[in-house]
C-alpha cells in the first residue's frame, strides 16, 4: 500500500556493519594512511577540489565509514599534482595512497 | 545489566508526589486516540483509591502542540499555561496533575523559566490579566498522571486481579516501557528515576509482576516529533524513528509496550500497521504486532476491568494475544459493541498485520 | 706453419663448440624475438636508420667506442676504463689476430670455427713462420693486456673504491660462475700457449714460460689437459653468458643501432626495454649515482637491480622498485650503456590497471580565463607547486613588471595540473586529457609565450604539448635573456656565494644548464656543487616517487644538501619550487628560487 | 620555633615535598588519610609516555621518606593558628605544633556513574581508566572480557563538562587513553580499538609520538565525537552512539568493553580544609594560589603552601617539580621566621 511516504534510509554509520577490509588493505600498502589527523590541509590546497569535491581527508574517512561511492567520485578527479603530500603535517604519502586506493577499488569484497 | 546500579540512580531521582487533592488537566488528543485511558485514570484514583481529583470543563489546551510546532510564540504559550494555573487557583488546588506528557513538560518548562526570569512571570501575569482578568498561583507540585499511578502502584498491585505474568508458563511478561520525551529529558529531576533510566513505568510493570526489558534504542523518541508527523512530507522520517525502535526491541520478543504519553502509544501502535503494509514486517508473535498500551489501560487490565470498557478495541495492534497470556477473560463478539450494545462499526482488516 | 694433426681436430674443442653454438643460437633467437616485439613503426625507423651511410657510420663508431674501447668509462675513471677496454679490446684483438694467423698460414682451415682460437695447439712452427713473429708478438702483447685487465678486475672485486666506485652490485650465483670462467680463460690460455710454444712458436711471454716449464715437464703432450681446461672455461663462460650480466656484450651491440634510430620504451618487458635490461652490465655505477642510495635500504632499488629483477621476472620486486624511484634520471646520465631507468619504470607503471580511473571530462576550459592585460603576449603559468611557494610567483610577476613585460596569469586562483605527475605515474589517458584542456586554455589566451616557473610543468609542456607558434620557456631562461638584453637592470649584484642546484627536470630532463648559471652569475658569485649539471643530485622531493614516504626522503635531501654545500655557499639557488621547499625543510642556509634572487637584485 | 612542617597528603606530591624538606634540614610530618602512601599513582600500573612502572616511582619515594614521621589513616581533627605557628590535632589523638603547612591533598577522580548516559555501574562491560589500571595490576575484573573484538575509550568523562560541574581539562586523560589503548591492543591484538575524543590535547614531549604509534603501528581508530549515549545489546555488549563529527554522520558501534576516561576533579575535602585554615578555593574547587604564574605553590596565607594537583590537574613530572618548588618556598619562609 502506498501511504505517500516510506522509511527513510538511515544516515548513521554502523561500524559493526562497515566493511573495513579496503581500509586495512590500503594501510598495508601505505601505512601512513593511518596517521591522518583530519586537519584538512590536503583538501584546502587540493587543485582538484576547486573543480570537484575532492578531499583526501574525506577519502580516508569515507573508506572507514563505508561511503565507497562518494569516495570513488572524489578519487576520479585527482590530478596527482602532489600539493596534498607537500602540505600534510603528518607526512601521509597521499599520492601513493590515492593510486593504491584506485587500484584496490573493486578488489575488496562487499558493496564496492 | 547491573540492576543495583539502576536502583542507585532511582534513589537519586525520587520526586515528592503529594498524596491527594489534585487539579487534573486532560490531554488534547488522548481521548480521541485511546478514550478509555483518562476515564480509567479518574476511575482508579477517585473510585478505587478514593483520591480527590478535580477537573473543570473550562480548561483548554496547554498550547504545547502549537508551541512545539513553532506556530505560537513562547509568551502566548505561557499565558495559556498561566490560565490553567488560574483555573487551578480558582478551584482552590495547589497540585496540578497533567494527563499529557507534553503538557507536563510545558508546565515544568514554564515554571522553571519563571524561576530563572521572574520578570517574564510578571509580564505573563499582566498578559493574563489583560486577556481574561484572571490571577494565579504557581502550583506547588506538578505531576504527571503516571507519577500518581506509580505512587499508588503498590496499592493497585494489592487489589490486582491479574498479573503481568504469562499464565501458561508462569513467566513474567516481557515489557517494553516507553517514556514520553518531554517527561524527564528536559528536567531529569522532574521525572521519577531521572532521564536516563526513568522508572515511572518500569516501576509499575515490576510491581505488577512483569519483567522490564532494556534494549539499545530505549531512549529513542517514538517518532512523533510534532512537525515530523504533522507535515506529511516528513512522515517517512517519523516512521523511520519508530521503525528503529522496533528493530532494536525485536530480539527481546516483548509481550507488550507501555507508554505514558499521548502521542507515543498512537505512533507505536499505528506505525506497526504502516510498517507491515510497506515493509511486510511484523514484530509480534505469529504475524501479530506488539500490543501497545497506556499505563492506565494496563492498570485497568491488572485491576480486572473489561478490556472493551478500557477501549482496547481502539488499538490498531490486536491486544487479544496479551489478554490471552495474562488470562484476562474477554468476549470477542462484544469487541465492537458500544456502551449501548450497538455495533460501533468494524474496521477493515490489514493485509499483513494479523488482527482479531 | 704446418699442421700437427691431419684431421685438424681434437676432442678438447667440443666444450668450446657447444658453448659457441649455444650462445650464438640464443642470441639469434633473442634478437629476433626483440625485433618482432618492436612495433611496426619502430622497425621501420630502425631499418631506415641502417640504410644511410651516416647511420651506419654512427652505429659502427658507437659500437667500437662503447663496446670495445669503453670511452665513457675512461672518462668516468681511467683505471675502470682501462680494465674494461683491456679485456674487451684485448680479447677482440686476440680473436682478430687468431683469424689473421689462420688466414695467413692455413687459409683452408678458416671455415673451422675453433681453429683461430686453438691455433697454437694445431700447428707447429716451420721455417716460414719467421714472418709471423710480429703476429706472435702481438698475440702475446694482447694476452698480456687482457691479463692485466683480469688482474684489475680481481682487485676491483676486493677494493672497488680504487675504481671510483663506492658500491658495486652483488653478483648472483651464475654471475659468479661466469666471472670465474672469464677470469680463468686467459691465464689458462697463457698456460696452454706456453706449453706448446716450443712447437707452435711464441713470443716474449710464452717462450720464456715454455722454457721454464720444460725444465721440469718433459713431454709436451702434458699440455693437452690444459687445452681441455681452456676450452671448458670458454664453453662454460658462453653457456652461462645469457644468464649473467655478460649478456650485455651481445645485447649492447643491438641496443646501439636501435637507440640511434630514436626508439622509445613503450612496454617494460618487450622490445626496446628488453634489450635495455639485457644490455645492463650490472656494473653498479648507478648505485652510487642514485640519490636514494643515501639510505642503505634503498640500494636494491637502483636501476641495476631493476634490470636484474626484470630479467628474472620477479613481479613483486619490479613493482616495488618501479614505484620507489624518484625518476631523477641520474642513472641514465651515468649509465655506460644508456639504460633508461626512469622510462622503464614509467612503462612499468603504465601496465597497471586501476579500478578507479580519473577523468576530467566535466571540466570546462572556458572557465579558466587568464587574468591580465588583454594585449599581453606572455602567459605565465605558475602551476601547483609555485602556488605552494607564493614568494616565487610574486617574484616572477615582479621581475616581469620591472622588465616591462606585459603578461597574463594563467592560473591566478589555481588552475589545472600540467599532467606531468600523472605522466610519471604512468597514466597516459589522464595525462592526455589534462594536456587537452590546458592546451585549450593556452590557445584561447592568444599569447605567444608560455612562461613557467616550475621545471616539472616546463618539461611536459616542452615534450608533450603541441603548442606550435607558442614559445615554451622556463623563467630562469627567460630572465637570463631579459638581463642579457638589458631589459632588466641588475643593481644589487652581491659577492655572496651562490650554489646553483640543477633541478632534475630542468637539467637532465630538458638539458638546461647554462642559462640559469648565467643568470645566477649576473647577481652573485656562482659556486658549483661537487656533483653538478648532468650529475646533480635530486633534492629528494621529486613527485616521481610514488611510494617513498616523507621520512624516508630526509636522508636523500640531506645527502643532496651536503653535495650542494661543498663550496660553502651563502645561499642555495634553485629554479624549482619543489626543490626549494624540500631543501627549505632541512637546509641551514637560505634556499632561494632564481626568481627571488633576480627580483631582489634588480630594480 | 619547632622546625616542624605538616604535609597534608601522602601522595607523590606530599612525599616529594617531605623528602626535600627533610634534606633541607626541617622536620616534615606527613598526614595521610588512607592506609597507604602514593595516592592515585600507587593504583596505576605504568606511566606515560615511557610505560615506566608506577610502583617503582612510588617505592622510590616511600624509600626516600624513610625516617620521616608519617601518620596514615589519619586526618586533621583541628587546626589553630597561634603566634606564627599552627597547632594541629590529628584524628589519632596526636597533636603537635608546626611552623608551616604544605597542602598536597591531590585530586579526586571524577565519579563516572555521574554521567548516567554512559551506564557505569549499570552495564556489564563499562569500566573506568582506574578500573583498567587495577586490571593491569591484578588481572581480575569480570567486566573485562577474555577475548574482546572491539573496545572503546571515551575521552573527557567529567572533564570540560559544564553539566558535570567541571569546566577544566584534566590534561592527562588524552595521553592516558592512548597509553591504555596501546596496552590493550598489545594484550588483544585482534581487537579493534576506538577512541572517542572531543579534542586531542597531547601537549607533552613524546606524547605526539605516542599518538602516531597508536595510529600507525597499533591501528587504533580515533573518532572525533563525544559518545552521547550507551546502551546494552541483547548479548550483553555495549552499544555506543556518537557523532563522527569529521564526516558529520551519526555513528553506532557495539563494543565488548568501554573504558571511561574519568577526569581529574578537585578533592572534595578541599573546601572544609580551606575553611579551617582560611585559604581560598576557586569555583572549580581547587585551591587558589597566590598567583597562577609566579607563585603557584603559595597561598594567600603565610606559612601555607601547595604542592601538586590540589591546585589543578597536573602530570607526574609537573607534580614532582612543584613539590620541590614548594619545599624551597617553605625553606625560605622558615628561614625568614628565624
Amino acid at each position: 500500500m502506498d501511504f505517500g511516504f516510506s522509511l527513510s534510509p538511515s544516515s548513521a554509520v554502523n561500524l559493526d556493519r562497515t566493511d573495513m577490509s579496503l581500509y586495512e588493505m590500503l594501510c598495508d600498502r601505505e601505512p601512513t594512511a593511518r596517521t591522518c589527523i583530519g586537519c584538512g590541509s590536503c583538501s584546502a590546497t587540493c587543485t582538484a577540489s576547486a573543480i570537484s569535491g575532492m578531499s583526501v581527508r574525506k577519502v580516508l574517512l569515507g573508506i572507514q565509514r563505508g561511503q565507497y561511492r562518494e569516495v570513488e567520485k572524489m578519487l576520479s578527479h585527482c590530478m596527482l599534482c602532489g600539493k596534498c603530500t607537500m602540505v600534510c603535517p603528518r607526512g601521509v604519502n597521499t599520492r601513493h595512497l590515492i593510486l593504491e586506493l584506485c587500484r584496490l577499488y573493486g578488489n575488496s569484497e562487499g558493496e564496492l | 545489566m547491573i540492576y543495583q546500579g539502576k536502583q542507585k540512580i532511582w534513589s537519586e531521582y525520587q520526586k515528592e508526589i503529594p498524596d491527594d487533592h489534585w487539579f487534573y488537566v486532560r490531554s488534547c488528543i488522548r481521548q480521541s486516540f485511546f478514550p478509555g485511558a483518562e476515564k480509567h485514570f479518574l476511575k482508579i484514583t477517585r473510585d478505587l483509591l478514593g483520591k480527590d481529583i478535580y477537573e473543570t470543563e473550562h480548561h483548554t489546551t496547554c498550547g504545547g502542540i502549537a508551541y512545539h510546532c513553532d506556530t505560537i510564540p513562547q509568551e502566548t504559550a505561557m499565558t495559556i499555561v498561566a490560565r490553567q494555573f488560574a483555573l487551578m487557583t480558582e478551584a482552590g488546588y495547589e497540585n496540578l496533575v497533567a494527563s499529557c506528557i507534553t503538557s507536563f513538560g510545558n508546565y515544568c518548562e514554564t515554571i522553571e523559566t519563571w524561576r530563572e526570569f521572574p520578570e517574564l512571570e510578571a509580564r505573563i501575569r499582566e498578559h493574563l490579566w489583560k486577556a481574561c482578568r484572571r490571577e494565579f498561583k504557581v502550583p506547588k507540585y506538578v505531576a504527571h498522571a503516571s507519577d500518581l499511578i506509580y505512587k499508588f502502584r503498590g496499592e493497585i498491585a494489592e487489589k490486582a486481579k491479574f498479573h503481568l505474568v504469562n499464565k501458561a508458563t508462569g513467566e513474567p511478561l516481557r515489557i517494553v516501557e516507553h517514556i514520553g520525551c518531554h517527561y524527564s529529558k528536559m528536567f531529569p529531576h522532574k521525572g521519577v528515576g531521572g532521564a536516563e533510566y526513568p522508572c515511572v513505568l518500569s516501576g509499575m510493570a515490576e510491581a505488577w509482576g512483569g519483567e522490564v526489558i532494556d534494549y539499545p534504542e530505549r531512549r529513542h523518541c517514538c517518532g512523533f516529533g510534532f512537525r515530523q508527523y504533522l507535515v506529511r512530507a516528513n512522515r517517512g522520517y517519523s516512521m523511520s524513528n519508530t521503525h528503529k525502535k522496533f528493530e532494536s526491541m525485536e530480539p527481546y520478543h516483548p509481550d507488550v509496550i507501555i507508554t505514558n504519553c499521548p502521542g507515543c502509544p498512537f505512533f507505536l501502535d499505528r506505525w506497526q500497521y504502516v510498517i507491515s503494509e510497506t515493509e511486510g514486517k511484523t514484530y509480534g508473535q505469529n504475524g501479530y504486532g506488539i500490543p501497545v498500551l497506556t499505563y492506565e489501560e494496563l492498570a485497568g487490565l491488572v485491576l480486572g476491568y473489561d478490556p472493551w470498557d478500557l477501549g482496547l478495541q481502539m488499538h490498531q495492534v490486536a491486544v487479544e494475544p496479551l489478554l490471552d497470556k495474562m488470562g484476562v477473560p474477554y468476549e470477542p463478539s462484544k469487541k465492537y459493541l458500544g456502551l449501548d450494545e450497538k455495533e460501533i462499526m468494524k474496521p477493515g482488516l490489514p493485509t499483513v498485520l494479523k488482527c482479531c | 706453419m704446418r699442421e700437427r694433426f691431419a684431421s685438424g681436430f681434437d676432442p678438447f674443442v667440443i666444450p668450446f663448440l657447444i658453448g659457441m653454438a649455444f650462445v650464438l643460437g640464443y642470441c639469434l633467437f633473442g634478437m629476433l624475438r626483440i625485433w618482432f616485439q618492436l612495433p611496426r613503426k619502430d622497425r621501420r625507423k630502425v631499418v631506415l636508420s641502417l640504410i644511410t651511410p651516416k647511420g651506419i657510420w654512427k652505429n659502427v663508431k658507437d659500437i667500437f667506442a662503447n663496446c670495445l674501447l669503453h670511452v665513457k668509462l675512461w672518462k668516468r675513471n681511467p683505471v675502470l676504463g682501462y680494465m674494461h677496454s683491456s679485456i674487451a679490446f684485448g680479447w677482440f684483438m686476440l680473436i682478430v689476430l687468431g683469424h689473421i694467423e689462420v688466414w695467413l698460414f692455413l687459409p683452408e682451415r678458416l671455415r673451422l670455427f675453433y681453429y683461430p682460437i686453438f691455433f697454437n695447439f694445431f700447428v707447429a712452427e716451420s721455417e716460414s713462420t719467421i714472418q709471423g713473429a710480429v703476429i706472435f708478438f702481438l698475440m702475446d702483447f694482447f694476452l698480456l693486456v687482457v691479463l692485466s685487465g683480469i688482474v684489475l678486475a680481481m682487485i676491483k672485486r676486493v677494493r672497488s673504491r680504487i675504481f671510483g666506485m663506492r658500491r658495486t652490485t652483488n653478483p648472483s650465483f651464475l654471475d659468479r660462475i661466469g666471472l670465474y670462467a672469464l677470469w680463468s680463460i686467459f691465464p689458462l690460455r697463457l698456460l696452454c700457449e706456453s706449453f706448446t710454444a716450443h712447437i707452435s712458436g711464441g713470443s716474449f711471454l710464452t717462450l720464456p714460460m715454455n722454457w721454464i716449464f720444460r725444465q721440469f715437464l718433459g713431454n709436451s703432450m702434458n699440455a693437452l689437459p690444459t687445452w681441455w681446461a681452456y676450452s671448458i672455461a670458454l664453453g662454460v663462460f658462453m653457456c652461462v653468458l645469457p644468464f649473467t650480466r655478460y649478456m650485455h656484450i651481445p645485447a649492447e651491440m643491438m641496443l646501439i643501432p636501435l637507440r640511434n634510430a630514436g626508439l622509445h620504451i613503450l612496454h617494460p618487458r618487450k622490445g626496446f626495454a628488453r634489450l635495455q635490461f639485457f644490455s645492463c652490465p650490472g656494473c653498479g655505477v648507478c648505485i652510487d649515482a642514485c640519490p636514494m642510495s643515501a639510505k642503505k635500504e634503498n640500494i636494491k632499488d637502483c636501476t641495476v637491480y631493476l634490470n636484474r629483477q626484470l630479467r628474472r621476472g620477479n613481479e613483486e620486486r619490479i613493482e616495488q622498485i618501479s614505484d620507489k624511484c624518484l625518476l631523477c634520471g641520474k642513472c641514465t646520465a651515468v649509465c655506460q650503456v644508456g639504460v633508461q631507468g626512469p622510462e622503464m619504470r614509467i612503462a612499468q607503471r603504465m601496465l597497471r590497471r586501476y579500478a578507479v580511473n580519473q577523468h576530467y571530462t566535466d571540466i570546462d576550459p572556458t572557465k579558466f580565463v587568464p587574468e591580465g592585460g588583454s594585449s599581453a603576449k606572455v602567459l605565465y603559468f605558475a602551476g601547483c607547486m609555485t602556488h605552494l611557494t607564493p614568494a616565487i610567483g610574486r617574484s616572477v610577476r615582479s621581475v616581469l613588471d620591472k622588465a616591462g613585460v606585459g603578461f597574463k596569469m594563467m592560473d591566478p586562483d589555481g588552475g589545472l595540473c600540467c599532467g606531468r605527475p600523472m605522466m610519471m605515474a604512468g597514466r597516459r589517458e589522464q595525462t592526455r586529457e589534462l594536456i587537452r584542456i590546458n592546451t585549450d586554455i593556452i590557445r584561447a589566451s592568444g599569447c605567444n609565450t608560455l612562461l613557467l616557473s616550475c621545471p616539472i610543468c616546463y618539461r611536459i609542456f616542452k615534450e608533450k604539448y603541441s603548442l606550435e607558434g607558442i614559445r615554451v620557456v622556463h623563467h630562469s631562461v627567460y630572465f637570463d635573456e631579459l638581463i642579457k638584453q638589458g631589459r632588466l637592470k641588475i643593481s644589487g649584484k652581491t659577492l655572496r656565494k651562490l650554489a646553483y642546484h640543477d633541478p632534475c627536470e630542468l637539467g637532465r630532463g630538458c638539458g638546461i644548464y647554462e642559462q640559469p648559471r648565467s643568470a645566477v652569475s649576473a647577481v652573485g658569485t656562482l659556486v658549483e656543487a661537487e656533483k653538478n649539471r648532468e650529475e646533480s643530485i635530486c633534492c629528494g622531493g621529486s613527485l616521481g616517487s610514488l611510494s617513498l614516504s616523507y621520512e624516508k626522503r630526509k636522508d636523500i635531501t640531506l645527502a643532496s644538501l651536503r653535495n650542494l654545500t661543498v663550496a660553502d655557499p651563502d645561499t642555495i639557488v634553485t629554479a624549482c619550487p619543489l626543490c626549494q621547499t624540500t631543501y627549505g625543510n632541512y637546509s641551514e642556509i637560505p634556499v632561494k628560487d632564481i626568481a627571488q634572487l633576480i627580483d631582489d637584485a634588480s630594480k | 620555633m619547632t622546625g616542624n612542617v605538616a604535609v597534608v597528603g601522602g601522595g607523590i606530591a606530599g612525599l616529594e615535598t617531605a623528602v626535600r624538606l627533610k634534606a633541607l634540614g626541617w622536620n616534615p610530618i606527613i598526614i595521610e588519610k588512607s592506609s597507604s602512601l602514593g595516592g592515585h599513582v600507587a593504583e596505576w600500573n605504568c606511566l606515560f609516555p615511557d610505560l615506566a612502572p608506577a610502583d617503582k616511582l612510588v617505592k622510590e619515594l616511600v624509600d626516600a621518606a624513610d625516617g620521616i614521621e608519617i601518620h596514615t589513616d589519619t586526618e586533621i581533627a583541628s587546626i589553630f593558628y597561634t603566634r606564627k605557628s599552627y597547632s594541629i590535632v590529628l584524628s589519632d589523638g596526636s597533636r603537635f605544633m608546626c611552623d608551616s603547612l604544605v597542602l598536597a591533598t591531590g585530586f579526586s577522580l571524577f565519579q563516572a556513574e555521574k554521567k548516567e548516559e554512559y551506564g557505569y555501574g549499570i552495564y556489564d562491560h563499562v569500566i573506568t581508566n582506574r578500573d583498567l589500571e587495577l586490571w593491569f595490576n591484578t588481572g581480575s575484573d569480570e567486566r573485562v572480557p577474555s577475548d574482546p573484538k572491539a573496545i572503546g575509550f571515551v575521552h573527557c568523562v567529567g572533564s570540560r563538562d559544564i553539566k558535570a560541574g567541571n569546566t577544566q581539562c584534566s590534561k592527562v586523560c588524552c595521553i592516558t587513553a592512548i597509553k591504555q589503548a596501546i596496552e590493550l591492543k598489545e594484550k588483544f591484538p585482534k581487537a579493534e580499538i576506538y577512541c572517542f575524543y572531543m579534542d586531542l590535547r597531547l601537549f607533552g614531549r613524546k606524547y605526539e609520538d605516542f599518538y602516531i604509534r597508536a595510529q600507525r603501528d597499533m591501528g587504533i581508530h580515533f573518532i572525533r565525537g563525544r559518545v552521547s549515549e550507551v546502551s546494552e545489546t541483547i548479548d550483553g555488549r555495549v552499544f555506543v552512539k556518537a557523532e563522527d563529527t569529521l564526516s558529520g554522520k551519526p555513528l553506532r558501534v557495539s563494543l565488548d568493553l568501554l573504558v571511561l576516561m574519568a577526569g581529574i576533579v578537585c578533592n572534595r575535602e578541599n573546601t572544609t580544609l580551606a575553611e579551617s585554615i582560611s585559604v581560598q578555593t576557586d569555583e572549580d574547587g581547587f585551591f587558589r594560589s597566590r598567583d597562577n604564574i609566579t607563585h603557584i605553590t603559595e597561598s594567600d596565607r603565610p606559612g601555607v603552601f601547595f604542592a601538586g594537583t590540589c591546585t589543578g590537574p597536573k602530570t607526574i613530572p609537573e607534580t614532582l617539580a612543584e613539590a620541590r618548588s614548594a619545599a624551597i618556598s617553605v625553606d625560605a619562609y622558615l628561614k625568614s621566621l628565624k
